[in-house]
């Protein structure tokens, strides 16, 4: 895709707010955004590196929590005598420190999946997520527990004395979310379409022999991580600040298969994938609002997970792309090209 | 081809033993591969020498003995060390990366050559840029080494069985080794395959490239080794010039004449060496 | 030390239905390789069941409750046959992903049957405890206990002793070579994930009585079973039966005597410790390469 | 390709909102969050059920200022970031005038803050937490007892059970831990001795490790805040346990008849906290409207035992549009302002409010009345 087609693109999509007209609909679009970069985090993991981390969740509450805690301060009564006070710091800071600590969690199961591979990583994977939840919801103290941390303040950019500005309303948190969502996006395109990516890629079809060619799994596997993990960070760092609420029940599984379904649907292991399972799994729901309460809406999506995992086991993007190219080559032309993942985007 | 000079030892295996279990696969074996020549490493099945490709390139710890390249011992190291150190092996069993097309494996195996960072590549340096323009010709002409160049767009597993034979010998090769451990390259390939493959052997040779060759394929062997070790029972029964084994009476004996009793020993054979196979294919 | 006895006592009970839940998934686990995402929803299965027959059906109770097993045994069948034959020999991740979707679909069929409030059933059990000096129990538990005690044992004498356990812990070893020595692997296939799912909803209608039933009562209980298979390695009864009472006992004594909102908490915790220092488990004696 | 998948999915995304859209002008939305699903959904259905109750009687006679009014109900899933959701939702999407809700107050502490965003007045029928009318929130209306006037208002009747030394069982979010907070205060005021106050999770089943710890406290009386579900199986596995301490329920949402229904005898001698009493609705301060709204409950074939939460959905929603007739107008600021001078005849009393918190932007709080019951052979009794 040229870079004229892509910035035209991007415009578009920064130009919804002047024309969209109704906020709930904005509200839809920012949130949808925000599972976007969850998403394309998680298939750095799951598609590019072949890890299925079903604890994906762990990191996105760790950015909230964290961003939320260290932009409201907190006092943590260590010994009868002594609080340990942590005053409020501002937004962006808390948010960059939501990014460090879920990228460094994320280091940590990056080791662990080292040591332990798959169904054993998988089950690491939740058990990590759900003790994570399980200490926010009883370390009162830090996190208030079921409580949830209320009142945090949404985005604010200063130039200290000269200008500040508060993304109070929809349609900064939806440029914000955009922006970050294009940053994602850039970089993952980078990795995957660069030796890094190969080597990830390599460790996914065939790790003897990308271990043969001198492939460092840990060292790549820890990379995916930790840059899966601080994106899923800097999305929930967004999203606590613009829904203004995080409670432990952000840790739930069911927010892990949310995401596993996008990009399953879209296509693992491609660019486009989570943004197109991302849109339609964003999007879908509130369609179906209308017609279908969220349990039936529940069991259309488990259904539909099966059907796509039986019928397209590359996902929606791949799919499309082996049928455009396909009718662009004309009914003679197979489905020999084959070049990188990414050619979808 | 006799050896023209003594030459320096380059790989040294030495009393290298390996167990599985109760099972002894390999015991004591010693011997080593010159600099620049093209050894082959012949025995019949189940005599060890998958076994001893895996004890040299990381892939299963030896039980004792002594792995040495260029003077740096090999032990504890991972097969990415090993790799690191130039040492780099084909699999027994046809290994490419399937899903990707004969020019991206080419790409993946040149992840050796490539210098730049993961910061780098995230900030998108202009250096990262250059240097995926070189590697990009780097694999074309890797793949028209191999004579894959015309086939660059095939998905590996979509291409014939001795095309992805090649290209796993492309794949070992952009990974610039200056040791190649061949496993059964030829095995599965009709007559006119392994004669250009037997051409191929030839470049590789004049790259400088030492190869060690494990080969059932005796037209094969005796073609393009400079050196062959017969290996029997896990031990080393003779080591000469291509010349010398075919006349010697014991690999006569315990190798060529059971070489057509290869199928009944398949299955128990098979079973010594699949925990390590099946470790190194994960 | 009165409130000892009765977190031991507690703990014991609780093991038995944990050990059901474990012995079912680790069978499943052992020999299929499928990570089984619906083993919550099965247990689920077995309370609404028991719900169904007991309270708007009248059945009597103890009919109620071997109904309620049998069509556990049924649904798990149908599962095997419907979403995991046609997907022999894919790799574990895709049997995941499936399995993550028909659990999905299954808990909310739950939720859209009987609704998200949560129900209770009766018991014909006296409502005065067993009493031993300070401690006492009740009839209901007693019953679970002793019903879960025997479906274990039942469990052992399968796989030990007749013809089909044997083919199972052929197909455990090596399925490539039972399969030459000619075992049928598609009926031992189907045959442990009935079993394993059977084990499950009996678990599910034991306890139901006790607790109250609700469409997402199968979540903890699938990741509680996750831990127990973890603890008594891959594939083993026995490790599993023990991992129950271990993980029953750890609960129960963290939640009298450490913190009860960490009761949840032990489980997990164990599998991550348990996978670093020991990913075998603590009781596996076999496992396959690769 | 990318350009023209977005396109196509705002392209269903416009038809969405054509199908939206549909909501007509004549009629006056009024907002509901309730948990549908989830720990405390039964509770939740109650007070939904009670709440058209009220829309059909008030339609009945002829609306507000001319028109119909419509609840557009959403469910908060038992989930405080879900209650936010559903204000974003009806607040941004359906653009209601006013809400009513959340039930818990976990769940109404989340959605304040969406209140004060946005400018719209919300009337809170069950949440009990001191904070939530003390945190200076001006779009706060509640007319459910904060857990400070229920502790006060059993004080009076504390004499009546000889409590010596008191344990505590509560759900571990504001609701419980407020409970638990004013009750303790209460005690000790009187000089009655606190044992063990211990916290359950809203999820949790299996209660007999708390059980067995408050048994080793040696206290007589045991207080336990949380839903029904909860507390039926309080009830059952205490029994079990053989625990001698009297059960004392705070917070009205015991649902006594279905404690009968489902813990059967184990029930037996409880006591329970309630804001109405529906067995005897002859004796609530306003019989007429009591006895009515209990008939039309009936009649509906609701389940008797929700109907000491379903009267909170109906004085709620009456309180909604007794502001909205006071303000002329569907409209958020103008309704906030008139209810302050609300007087509405509900099933649990009169309905008005008093100013709480901090001075200019108090918070609106009923003084409602409170009943306690015990549980006697199956059969509830006044206390």
């Amino acid at each position: 895709m040229n870079r004229f087609l892509e910035v035209s693109v991007v415009l578009f999509l920064a130009s919804i707010p002047f024309w969209l007209g109704n906020l709930y609909y904005l509200h839809i679009l920012i949130t949808t955004g925000i599972f976007i970069i969850a998403a394309m985090s998680l298939n750095l993991l799951l598609g590019y590196t072949g890890q299925l981390s079903l604890g994906h969740v762990a990191f996105f509450g760790i950015g909230s929590y964290t961003s939320a805690l260290v932009s409201l301060g907190f006092d943590l009564e260590l010994t009868e005598s002594y609080t340990f006070v942590f005053e409020p710091k501002p937004v962006w800071f808390a948010f960059l420190c939501g990014i460090v600590l879920a990228a460094i969690s994320g280091w940590l199961i990056g080791r662990i999946s080292f040591k332990v591979r798959g169904a054993y990583f998988v089950i690491v994977s939740i058990s990590f997520a759900e003790v994570v939840r399980l200490v926010s919801l009883n370390w009162i103290d830090l996190t208030e527990g079921p409580m949830a941390l209320n009142n945090i303040q949404p985005f604010t950019f200063a130039i200290p004395g000269l200008w500040e500005l508060t993304f109070f309303k929809k349609e900064p948190n939806y440029w914000l979310v955009l922006g970050l969502c294009v940053v994602c996006f850039v970089i993952i395109r980078r990795l995957v379409q660069s030796r890094a990516g190969r080597a990830m890629i390599a460790l996914r079809e065939n790790e003897p022999l990308a271990t043969s060619i001198g492939v460092d799994v840990t060292k790549y596997l820890v990379l995916a991580t930790i840059l899966s993990a601080g994106m899923a960070g800097a999305a929930g760092g967004l999203y606590t600040h613009y829904v203004r609420i995080v409670d432990p029940d952000i840790f739930l599984f069911i927010y892990t298969v949310t995401m596993v379904i996008m990009v399953v649907t879209g296509g693992k292991g491609t660019l486009a994938g989570p943004v197109v399972g991302g849109l339609i799994f964003g999007i879908l729901p509130e369609v179906l609002r209308a017609f279908a309460s969220p349990e039936v809406q529940w069991i259309i999506y488990g259904i539909l997970m099966i059907l796509i995992v039986y019928f397209l086991p590359e996902g929606i993007v791949p799919a499309v792309t082996q049928w455009w190219q396909r009718r662009a080559r004309g009914p003679e032309g197979s489905m020999s090209q084959g070049s990188a993942p990414g050619a979808a985007s | 081809m006799p050896a023209k000079t003594i030459q320096q030892e380059a790989l040294t295996v030495d009393s290298l033993e390996v167990h599985f279990g109760g099972l002894l696969a390999i015991n004591s074996m010693t011997f080593d591969v010159r600099a620049g020549e093209v050894l082959g490493l012949i025995g019949p099945n189940g005599a060890g020498k998958t076994t001893a490709f895996n004890a040299i390139t990381g892939y299963i710890r030896p039980s004792s003995g002594h792995i040495a390249y260029r003077g740096a011992s090999l032990a504890g190291l991972s097969p990415n060390e090993v790799a690191d150190l130039g040492v780099v092996r084909t699999f027994q069993k046809t290994s490419v990366f399937g899903g990707q097309s004969a020019f991206d494996n080419v790409l993946m195996g040149l992840h050796r050559r490539q210098t730049r960072k993961a910061l780098h590549i995230i900030f998108g340096l202009p250096s990262v840029a250059a240097e995926e323009r070189e590697m990009r010709d780097t694999a074309r002409e890797v793949l028209d080494f191999v004579g894959l160049g015309p086939r660059a767009d095939e998905l590996g597993s979509a291409l014939p069985y001795g095309e992805q034979r090649l290209l796993e010998v492309a794949v070992a090769l952009a990974a610039r080794p200056s040791l190649l451990l061949l496993d059964e390259p030829v095995s599965g390939m009709n007559p006119s395959e392994t004669a250009s493959f037997m051409q191929i052997m030839g470049e590789i040779r004049k790259l400088g490239i030492t190869v060690l060759l494990v080969e059932h394929d005796m037209k094969m062997v005796m073609g393009v080794s400079d050196r062959v070790v017969v290996l029997n029972n896990g031990s080393i029964i003779a080591d000469g010039s291509p010349g010398e084994i075919q006349k010697n009476p014991d690999v006569i004996r315990a190798y060529l004449g059971e070489r057509y009793k290869k199928k009944a020993q398949m299955r128990s054979t098979a079973r010594v060496g699949a925990k390590g196979k099946k470790r190194a294919q994960g | 030390m009165d409130q000892f006895l009765q977190h031991i006592l507690n703990a014991l009970i609780l093991g038995g239905t944990y050990a059901l839940l474990g012995i079912g998934l680790t069978l499943i686990f052992g020999i299929m390789r499928v990570v089984n995402f619906t083993h919550g929803e099965l247990y689920t299965f077995g309370a609404y069941m028991m719900f169904m027959f007991v309270m708007p059906l009248q059945l009597n109770f103890f009919l109620a409750l071997i109904l309620a097993v049998l069509l556990g045994v049924v649904l798990g069948a149908m599962i095997e046959f419907i979403l995991l034959k046609p997907l022999r020999g894919a790799d574990i991740d895709t049997t995941m992903l499936i399995m993550i979707g028909a659990w999905i679909t299954m808990q909310n069929m739950e939720q859209f049957a009987w609704s998200g409030i949560a129900k209770s059933i009766d018991n014909p059990f006296p409502v005065d405890p067993l009493v031993i000096g300070t401690i006492s129990v009740s009839w209901n538990r007693i019953f679970m206990f002793a019903v879960a005690s025997a479906l274990i044992a039942g469990t052992y004498a399968l796989i030990r002793w007749t013809k089909l356990g044997k083919a199972m812990r052929a197909t455990f070893q090596d399925p490539e070579t039972a399969a030459l020595m000619g075992v049928r692997i598609n009926s031992v296939y189907i045959a442990t994930f009935a079993l394993g799912s059977g084990l499950a909803a009996a678990a599910g209608a034991l306890l139901g009585p006790i607790i109250v039933v609700y469409p997402t009562m199968g979540d903890l209980a699938a990741l509680k079973a996750f831990a127990i298979v973890i603890l008594g390695g891959l594939g083993s009864v026995a490790g599993a039966t023990i991992g129950g009472f271990i993980l029953a006992m750890m609960e129960e004594l963290g939640a009298g005597y450490i913190s009860s909102g960490y009761r949840d908490a032990m489980g997990f915790l164990l599998i991550i410790i348990i996978l670093l220092f020991r990913p075998t488990g603590l009781f596996a004696q076999k496992e396959r390469v690769g | 390709m990318m350009s023209s998948l977005k396109r196509f999915a705002l392209a269903a995304l416009a038809l969405g909102a054509m199908n939206w859209s549909a909501h007509a002008q004549d009629m006056i939305n009024i907002g509901v969050s309730q948990p549908l699903t989830g720990a405390v959904a039964a509770s939740g259905n109650y007070v939904v059920q009670g709440a058209k109750i009220a829309e059909s009687d008030i339609n009945a006679s002829g609306g507000v200022l001319g028109k119909k009014i419509k609840l557009i109900i959403e469910d908060n899933k038992s989930n405080p970031k879900e209650a936010v959701a559903t204000a974003e939702k009806l607040i941004v999407g359906d653009k209601v005038p006013v809400m009513m809700g959340a039930w818990s107050s976990t769940y109404t502490l989340a959605v304040m803050p969406k209140l004060m965003e946005y400018g719209v007045p919300m009337v809170v029928e069950t949440s009990s937490s001191g904070k939530i009318t003390t945190s200076g929130n001006p779009w706060i209306f509640r007319i459910s007892p904060t857990s400070e006037m229920e502790a006060k208002s059993f004080g009076t009747k504390v004499g009546q059970f000889g409590i010596k030394k008191a344990d505590f069982l509560v759900v571990n979010n504001d609701w419980g831990r407020g409970a638990s907070k004013e009750f303790v205060k209460m005690l000790k005021s009187k000089g009655i001795a606190v044992g063990v106050v211990e916290t359950m999770d809203a999820k949790a089943t299996d209660l007999s490790a708390q059980i067995a710890k408050v048994k080793a406290s040696g206290g007589d009386t045991l207080f336990v805040t949380s839903g029904v579900e909860q507390i039926t199986l309080i009830l059952k596995q205490s029994k079990e346990q053989q625990l001698k301490h009297k059960i004392i329920t705070t917070g009205g949402s015991s649902s006594p008849d279905q404690l009968i229904a489902q813990a059967g005898a184990a029930a037996n001698g409880s006591n329970h906290l309630l804001f109405f009493a529906p067995w005897f609705p002859e004796t609530a301060p306003n019989p007429g409207v009591a006895t009515k709204f209990v008939n039309e409950w009936k009649k509906r074939g609701h389940n008797f035992a929700g109907l000491t939460e379903g009267f909170r959905g109906y004085d709620g929603i009456q309180t909604i549009v007794a502001g909205i007739k006071a303000a002329g107008k569907a409209d958020p600021k103008a309704i906030q302002k008139a209810l302050w001078g609300v007087m509405v005849k509900g099933v649990n009393g009169n309905i008005a409010f008093i100013k709480q918190g901090p001075a200019g932007k108090e918070s609106g709080q009923n003084v409602p009345n409170v009943y306690i019951v015990t549980i006697k052979d199956g059969k509830v009794s006044k206390r």
